[in-house]
């Protein structure tokens, strides 16, 4: 076994590698239509961050459904019932800060689960079930709240409208620390990151995660309880959303019930463009943060050279290809 | 300012998003009264329905020192830090058509739903005998001016005798208005009239209407008449009438270059809003 | 002498840094099976993927009845008249079995199938093979062996001049093998040159005409099956000398480890039918219990009805060490101490989007954690000891699965289920694919295993290596135990009948 | 070998037969809850047939596409695209009605043909392809009108509007035939089945749909042209979208740029709402029939029933789940 040594691959190769150079590409893009120097100065970048927080977070949990094999569809559908349940429970009941968020914890953890549950044990596609999920969670989103959204105008019986105060959380985590250098929900996303990090390669959950996605049949010949690890990466996701729809009725100042429309789509994309394969058993969060990376930079150096809306959808789409492309040449 | 000078005033203008022809015809209205004035300069972004985004956008325009911001808001209590922001800082704010909070802006100038749904009831009121059957296919429920047009229009019709017997969410959308007003054509022999919360919606509803012969027993009534959308269908006798929702671009322009010579505005400028209605 | 059919000359190739073949030399002359040798990763599959198109960047010359060729793809080498049986099955699982046997050359009317056309050929081809099987199924349905047989008949239907046989009998059990042989015969009659590769000694001696052997990716010689002893050979093949390829076993009968009575899996298509049909079984520790039978006898499911596969579809009652126990799960057999080596590594038994570490911790990753912390220095220790002992030949412990040759993944298999430390080990097929000296390792370990008081329960479609490993034969036939013989009165002869479901005999 | 013929399964067993009951479990939703006898009038299957039309349309189109293990999201924004093509060639630049048909499918069938290479000879995965081609397509449309709807009225140089007549075949497409009893884009998604269906079935290249699906590697090895085929996969998705989009813009009376906005998850569930797996290989055009029809049905009937729009949400997620457990129990 003289010859197991490492293999002297060029780390060009790798798919880390590989999707740095898409970021990287994007980011020399941003550095030649620096919109007057605009892009140079910090203040893009941590704007940038903050803005592509929310989505980061969607993309943390994805990225465990994706690995796992899944796709979960219904992100953007929970972010808007965890953001509606947080800012009733706050600003309507006043519910003290740490109910509330343990509250909407569960709330999102319960979806997933159930989504997870439809996937593990009734055997439904993941696109299906997840697509109900999507469906019903707006439902209950709209249902909950009338229709209406959440804010600090709260109804009087007699129909006219009072003004009650934000709690404090709100305003601390649509905040920024470090002497103004980093949002909090950019903070909530490195933790999230940080923790599917340790769930994906350090835990033996996340082996397992790895291992469903890789082959299920053999996973599940091996003594990997399949049902509950697909029950937990749906699960995990669904904590993601929670934590995502309360840092979005924080930066919102309200919950909408219509909020993380169409958010399903950009996670995955995020996900999928760093290089996680939507085969499942493949990927990495740190794929994960460059293709948040990669995406958020993208839109933050349209919108500062304010390029038109149809101008924008085009280069967008241009600029993924090539962005996609770059990475496969390299292989 | 002292740039203004040499290369014109800069106005940032951003759009809460581009889906809707109402928000296009805004730009537009904005892109023309601008045009005669070749001092000024628009910049245009669009938030892409995107609360967060838009908020983003703004913060864009402050670091980018323009001289002047419109904003046509997609939300009022998130978005009003941001405004106060570029307020206090010395860059005067429009805002158009939707509300912040507070007082920390220059001008507000918006058309008022509440005031046009309740013209569109009254008209309803005129114009139908008592007992009259009545759909409505409202816009997104959970936007403040599909809630506005409903509660307005409520309020026109509340001491008459009219009956609702069908409503629908039909999103803005002229297909979905069309599938629902179907379903209500299926379940009801008699309707006399369809009130629409956007012309769009009140022309997917004719159209069901006439695959099945019944249009011409029905009145149609829809909101926003943009020249190129509700008066051609009221001119066309496909819309009864169609009530404008005023975008305000023209005002907003004359407004800025009244601010940015120094001249004093009103705090709140309100549209008015004029009736399209068929010949008979 | 006339020009060979087929001339490989000096054929090179690399992957990446990888050099797997080197200077090669090979012709095949019509009418011959030339037998291809070599240890598992010695370049074999590889040699045969370049001949049938499969690569196209290598180095050296090909020749077709003197002429150079360079394929650039499979269409064109099969329209050069190569036909090549894949070691890995390839066949389009979801597919009937008529559409896969007419992939690529369907029986077409201005581009419109003629359905009739092809099944009437299809169950004709199948026919001659004596397969009598629903041609409209999906492949899917039937078991490996039945789709091995499948992937044989697709590829003599092509009526080429080459065929190319990549361990066609791995599935196989002994009667299949010997009507594939008959075929072979015919073959050659006809003109076919043939390149065959088994790691069966049996068989490169029944059928091979001449013999070439490789390793570490050079041809090492070439010869006349009957001018090569198999000493030779073997050193040819594994560089060194292997006396006696059945290391002498005497059973180490302890206690009664696993005993199932009335053991009985349902069948999930048919109602009311079964795959195994009560079925008793005892396997004391250190024994080794051989089970053998053919295709759709139910020795495969018997093995994964034990082990939990089927989760609690299965009836009748099963004890482990005296107490009883129902299987529900893989998970729960593993924890009691269960390993199953399934037949098909490809399916069940590999994660190809992991490496070799994370393959062989997999079964019992529980103790290679910390608190649910993962312990990567004793992960990567254990699997170097693992493919030390079992001889796996790769760049890295990093390598991914698909870098890895047939035999090498099925090594990474049983390192995976050796390294759960397994009180009742169930093998099905373990040597599948395996090179004779690795082969020669695996049957040592299982000697070692039941002095450690190990209970194996042994299913083979290689009849030598179940006569020789057992110390009890069973033989199924539809479900049903229809014999039990001891080690000394066990004999070819007698199991083939019993198999064939002719019970009276014994 | 005798004891291996396959088993003769019960008929119950097999997908469409799974399929059908769960269109049959919505049906008798509707039969109970009929809308005052609404249900059972004619008209409304008609209408029911008319708005799930132009879903149908595109998921044709999408079943090979996931047959052969793809995924198209592209297919909302290329509906749009055709839409407003056709309105702008027809309605202002008077083209005759056929050459505006072929420039159509021609512009749709680029599309599809360009992701279609994306994914067959780029090798990126079809997720990350289709959604730039989505993304692109949609700002494609927006640039050729302007982000303004392309309808009857038309701009004069004045800034002043025009009325010009819309063209006939508008008026056909949108009408009725056979006595009024079914309407012509109907018929036009029957076409598109029933060509679909010979292609997917009774064509070679449909059998190597199958197997490019079923598995990539093994119909290489066979000789299939997996490349070609998949990018004729996504070609007759872009014919599909490209008819769909004119059929759109004919029953709307313009070409709207935003039209289709989520088009595609519909018609994606709609395939696998039938029973085609997202993982290639196996389905068919019938199941998506069903699909449709299921999809179709229970809006109707949740439609006629005026539900609001939150029960709607919630209920449509209930509904879809407990008909696909439907189809799972009976296996
Ligand atoms: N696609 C590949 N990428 C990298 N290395 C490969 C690839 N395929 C094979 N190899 C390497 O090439 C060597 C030869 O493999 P090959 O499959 O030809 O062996 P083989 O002689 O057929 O062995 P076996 O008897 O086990 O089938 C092995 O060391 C393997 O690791
Ligand atoms: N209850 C069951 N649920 C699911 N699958 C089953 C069940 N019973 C049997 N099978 C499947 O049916 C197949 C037939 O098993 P069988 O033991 O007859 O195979 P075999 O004759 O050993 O053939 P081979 O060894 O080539 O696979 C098994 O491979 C097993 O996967
Ligand atoms: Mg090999
Ligand atoms: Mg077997």
């Amino acid at each position: 076994m003289k010859d197991l040594k490492t293999p002297g691959r060029p780390w060009t190769s790798s798919p880390s590698a590989r999707a740095l150079g898409a970021l990287v590409a994007v980011l020399l893009l941003g550095a030649l239509f620096n919109a007057e120097g605009a892009f140079f100065k910090w203040g893009t970048h941590r704007d940038m961050l903050r803005a592509v927080s929310v989505f980061g977070i969607l993309a943390c949990g994805m990225t465990g459904v994706i690995i796992s094999g899944g796709i979960d569809l219904s992100v953007g559908s929970i972010l808007a019932l965890a953001s509606v349940t947080f800012s009733l429970l706050t600003i309507h009941w006043h519910w003290a800060a740490p109910w509330a968020v343990l509250a909407c914890l569960g709330v999102g953890m319960a979806c997933g689960l159930c989504s997870g549950a439809l996937v593990a044990k009734a055997k439904m596609q993941p696109f299906i079930a997840t697509l109900a999920m999507m469906v019903f969670a707006r439902g209950l989103a709209k249902w909950v709240t009338g229709g209406e959204k959440i804010s600090q105008a709260v109804k009087q019986s007699d129909g006219t409208f009072a003004y009650v105060d934000l709690p404090p959380l709100f305003k601390w985590i649509d905040s920024r620390i470090l002497y103004d250098n980093i949002s909090v929900v950019t903070l909530v996303f490195l933790t999230c990151l940080l923790l599917c990090w340790v769930l994906l390669n350090k835990l033996r959950a996340g082996r397992y995660i790895y291992a469903v996605g890789g082959n299920e049949e053999a996973a599940r010949l091996s003594g990997v309880p399949v049902g509950l690890i697909r029950i937990v990466t749906y699960g995990v996701s669904g904590l993601c959303c929670a934590v995502a729809g309360m840092c979005q009725a924080c930066q919102e100042y309200q919950g909408d019930p219509e909020a993380g429309a169409g958010y399903e789509l950009s996670a995955i994309a995020m996900v999928v463009i760093g290089g996680t394969s939507l085969n499942g058993g493949k990927g990495s969060i740190w794929l994960t943060l460059i293709g948040v990376l990669t995406i958020g930079y993208l839109d933050k150096i349209l919108s500062i050279n304010a390029v038109g809306e149809d101008k924008r959808l085009m280069l967008t789409g241009i600029i993924v290809v090539a962005a996609v492309l770059l990475q496969k040449s390299r292989r | 300012a002292k740039k203004a000078e040499q290369d014109g005033l800069t106005i940032g203008m951003s759009q809460c998003n581009l889906g809707e022809p109402w928000r296009v015809q805004m730009n537009a209205d904005i892109q023309q009264a601008a045009s005669t004035h070749p001092e000024i300069k628009v910049i245009f972004k669009d938030a892409q329905n995107d609360t967060l985004k838009q908020r983003a956008q703004v913060e864009e325009f402050i670091s980018a020192g323009v001289d002047l911001i419109i904003i046509s808001p997609k939300e009022a209590a998130p978005l009003t830090p941001v405004v106060a922001q570029a307020y206090a800082k010395g860059i005067p704010v429009i805002v158009l058509d939707r509300r912040v909070l507070g007082d920390q802006y220059t001008c507000f100038i918006g058309a008022d739903n509440v005031k046009i749904g309740r013209a569109a009831g009254q008209w309803l009121v005129t114009h139908l005998d008592p007992g009259a059957k009545l759909v409505e296919l409202k816009g997104l429920m959970t936007s403040t001016p599909g809630q506005d047009r409903h509660t307005g229009f409520m309020e026109g019709i509340k001491d008459a005798n009219l009956n609702i017997i069908f409503e629908a969410d039909m999103k803005w959308l002229e297909a979905n208005a069309r599938k629902e007003m179907e379903s209500a054509l299926a379940r009801f022999d008699r309707i006399d009239a369809v009130y629409a919360h956007n012309d769009p919606g009140a022309h997917g509803a004719y159209l069901a209407a006439k695959a099945v012969g019944r249009e011409s027993a029905i009145k149609f009534i829809g909101i926003d008449a943009l020249p190129q959308e509700g008066q051609v269908y009221v001119e066309q006798g496909i819309l009864a009438a169609s009530f404008e929702y005023p975008t305000g671009g023209q005002e907003a322009i004359d407004t800025a270059l009244k601010i940015l010579k120094g001249e004093s505005v009103p705090k709140e400028i309100t549209l008015s809003s004029r009736i399209y209605e068929a010949k008979p | 002498m006339t020009t060979p059919l087929l001339q490989m000359k000096g054929i090179g190739k690399s992957f990446g840094a990888n050099r797997v073949l080197q200077d090669v030399h090979l012709d095949l002359f019509a009418g011959e099976v030339h037998i291809l040798a070599g240890e598992n990763g010695a370049g074999k599959s590889t040699l045969i993927n370049i001949l049938g198109g499969v690569h196209q960047d290598y180095e050296g010359q090909i020749l077709l009845d003197g002429t150079a060729r360079q394929f650039k793809s499979v269409l064109e080498a099969a329209r050069h008249g190569i036909a090549v049986i894949h070691q890995e099955l390839s066949l389009v699982n979801t597919l009937s079995v008529a559409d896969n046997l007419f992939l690529g050359r369907e029986v077409c009317r201005w581009s419109w199938l003629q359905r009739t056309s092809m099944l009437a050929q299809a169950r004709q081809w199948l026919a001659a093979l004596d397969l009598d099987i629903d041609v409209t199924c999906p492949v899917e349905q039937y078991p490996v062996g039945i789709r091995q047989m499948i992937e044989i008949c697709k590829a003599l239907s092509l009526q080429s001049r080459i065929m190319v046989m990549d361990e066609p009998t791995s599935a196989l059990t002994e009667p299949e093998s010997q009507r594939l042989f008959g075929l072979i015969d015919t073959l050659k009659q006809r003109g076919v040159g043939i390149i065959y590769i088994t790691h069966k000694m049996e068989e490169i001696y029944r059928i091979g005409d001449r013999i070439t052997v490789l390793r570490d990716g050079q041809a090492i010689g070439t010869a006349r099956s009957h001018l090569l002893p198999q000493d030779t050979l073997v050193t040819w093949m594994v560089g060194r000398t292997i006396q006696e390829q059945f290391p002498n076993h005497a059973p180490h009968t302890g206690e009664v480890c696993l005993q199932a009575r009335h053991f009985t899996v349902p069948d999930p298509d048919r109602r009311g039918a079964c795959v195994v049909d009560h079925v008793n079984l005892a396997v004391h520790a250190g024994e080794i219990v051989g089970v053998a039978g053919l295709q759709g006898s139910g020795n495969s499911a018997l093995l994964n009805g034990l082990f939990g596969t089927f989760g609690r579809r299965v009836q009748g009652d099963v004890q482990i060490n005296g107490r009883p126990y129902t299987a529900f799960s893989p998970g729960h057999s593993i924890a009691r101490g269960m390993a199953l080596v399934t037949n098909d590594r490809k399916t069940t038994g590999l994660i190809a989007s992991m490496n070799i570490i994370q393959n062989v911790t997999l079964a019992s990753l529980k103790a290679f954690c910390e608190g649910g912390f993962l312990q990567p220095k004793a992960e990567r220790r254990a699997a170097a000891q693992q493919s030390r002992a079992l001889n796996l030949k790769a760049s890295s412990l990093n390598e991914d699965m698909d870098c890895l040759s047939g035999g090498n993944q099925q090594k990474v298999v049983l390192a995976k289920w050796l390294e759960t430390r397994p009180r009742i080990l169930l093998l099905d097929d373990p040597c599948r694919g395996v090179d004779i000296g690795a082969k020669h390792e695996i049957y040592e370990l299982m000697t070692r295993l039941c002095t450690e008081g190990v209970a194996i329960v042994l299913v083979s479609s290689e009849m030598p290596e179940l006569l020789c490993m057992s110390d009890r034969i069973l033989v199924m036939h539809r479900g049903q135990v229809t014999l039990a013989l001891n080690r000394d009165e066990a004999t070819q002869e007698k199991i083939l009948y019993a198999a064939l479901g002719k019970r009276n005999n014994a």
